[in-house]
């Protein structure tokens, strides 16, 4: 898989309780390559990125995301720019 | 019409209360659910518990759900406040009102803000036990099974 | 365990709430309801309301409702408390709270138990209008429904 | 019907609400023969006394009896002794 990060293809990730601990940061700036363009693809992607995101992604049915704030689903359209959140099922209340 | 909140501090519920009542003559119930700490967690006892958010999506997502139960319920006002950070056993978490004129849609919406306020706004819990360790909280389908009551 | 009070002096929510959690570790949850004094009747101006009770009966009614929950829900404690003498719109009539160490117990209990304060406690209110007329409130047959789910 | 109130057999009656106001009183003292040994003979019996208790009565349907503070039936006994009490339909909450 390709690690070019070309310009102008940034996406804002950010990652919540334990994915946030298993990756090991709250948020980052990262390019994929363009074919990345669904929530699913995009968790492809990073979990080739290394142990941490395999171990965060590792049950992915235990995965939530929302692409910009909306709650999102695997195929979900991504594009450059977006910010998408990953985290588990949430708990407040 | 919803006063949402997400804040540290706790909350007052009567103040919070008279706040909602306010210059509305047309109030006759008003709905309460206050959510605590429990003090422990299947016998296990606890120190402490952490809330952490998604800070741009959760009030996004709180003004939804109390959008949601003002179109489905004749109400006269509801607030939706979430704490954030550590909490102790016994603190306060989360305050719903929702006001109406009459009892059953003040308590149905009550039921229902706090079932949604589970299911769909952006907060996790981590428990500190006393032992030293610690453990995010897992959803359960509990609650999911409460929260999709509403969607018949 | 129940608290009940019959008073003429208003009620502080967050008070009563302190009280019923304190030295309450397992409490998770605690359903609230509020009843308040409508400014209209069927968009008739109030001027006030009159709660009239039966002193020796009062109490021992909402006792027994309070155990009636208690039986049917794990509760941790619950409050009723109801005012009685003359008020004025917005004013609070009648609180009700129930903790469990769950949501969904204490939502119920608090249900149930307006619901059965409502048909079951002797309590009867009368309106005085902004016109000097007044009335007594009729017993409607919504409230008999509302009681009569908890049968089941 | 007799109105002979032997020593013995005095009732406490209570009235509220618009009971109360129709009777003209909230509280008193009778003793009825000894034959009126339920609620609704009870009623028979206050009904004769006089246009205030029809008007209370007029309507049994929208009465409510407490025998010594619990809800009681028509059929409910009555015994010397007993605090009975008359009211509508409840209201409060």
């Amino acid at each position: 898989m390709s690690q070019s990060q070309p310009a102008g293809n940034t996406l804002n990730l950010l990652y919540f309780a334990w994915l946030r601990e298993r990756i090991g940061t709250g948020e980052e700036s990262l390019s994929p390559p363009s074919e990345v363009t669904t929530v699913a693809a995009l968790i492809d992607w990073l979990v080739a990125r290394g142990p941490g995101y395999q171990a965060a992604f590792a049950n992915r049915r235990t995965v939530r995301c929302a692409v910009n704030q909306d709650f999102a689903a695997p195929e979900t359209a991504i594009a450059p720019g977006d910010e998408i959140a990953f985290f588990p099922p949430v708990t407040g209340g | 019409m919803a006063t949402i909140r997400i804040q540290s501090e706790d909350f007052d519920v009567a103040a919070e209360c008279a706040v909602l009542t306010r210059n509305q003559a047309a109030i006759g119930g008003i709905g309460c659910f206050i959510g605590t700490v429990r003090g422990f967690s299947k016998s296990r006892e606890i120190r402490s518990m952490t809330l952490e958010h998604y800070p741009t999506m959760t009030e996004r997502a709180m003004a939804a759900i109390a959008a949601t139960a003002e179109a489905r319920w004749q109400l006269l006002g509801c607030t939706l406040i979430h704490r954030i950070g550590t909490l102790l056993p016994g603190d306060n978490i989360v305050l719903v009102l929702a006001a109406s004129a009459h009892r059953q849609a003040a308590l149905d919406a009550t039921g229902f803000l706090i079932d949604w306020l589970k299911t769909r706004a952006p907060f996790w819990k981590k428990e500190l036990f006393s032992d030293g360790a610690e453990a995010w909280i897992e959803a359960n389908t509990e609650d999911d099974n409460a929260a999709a009551r509403w969607s018949q």
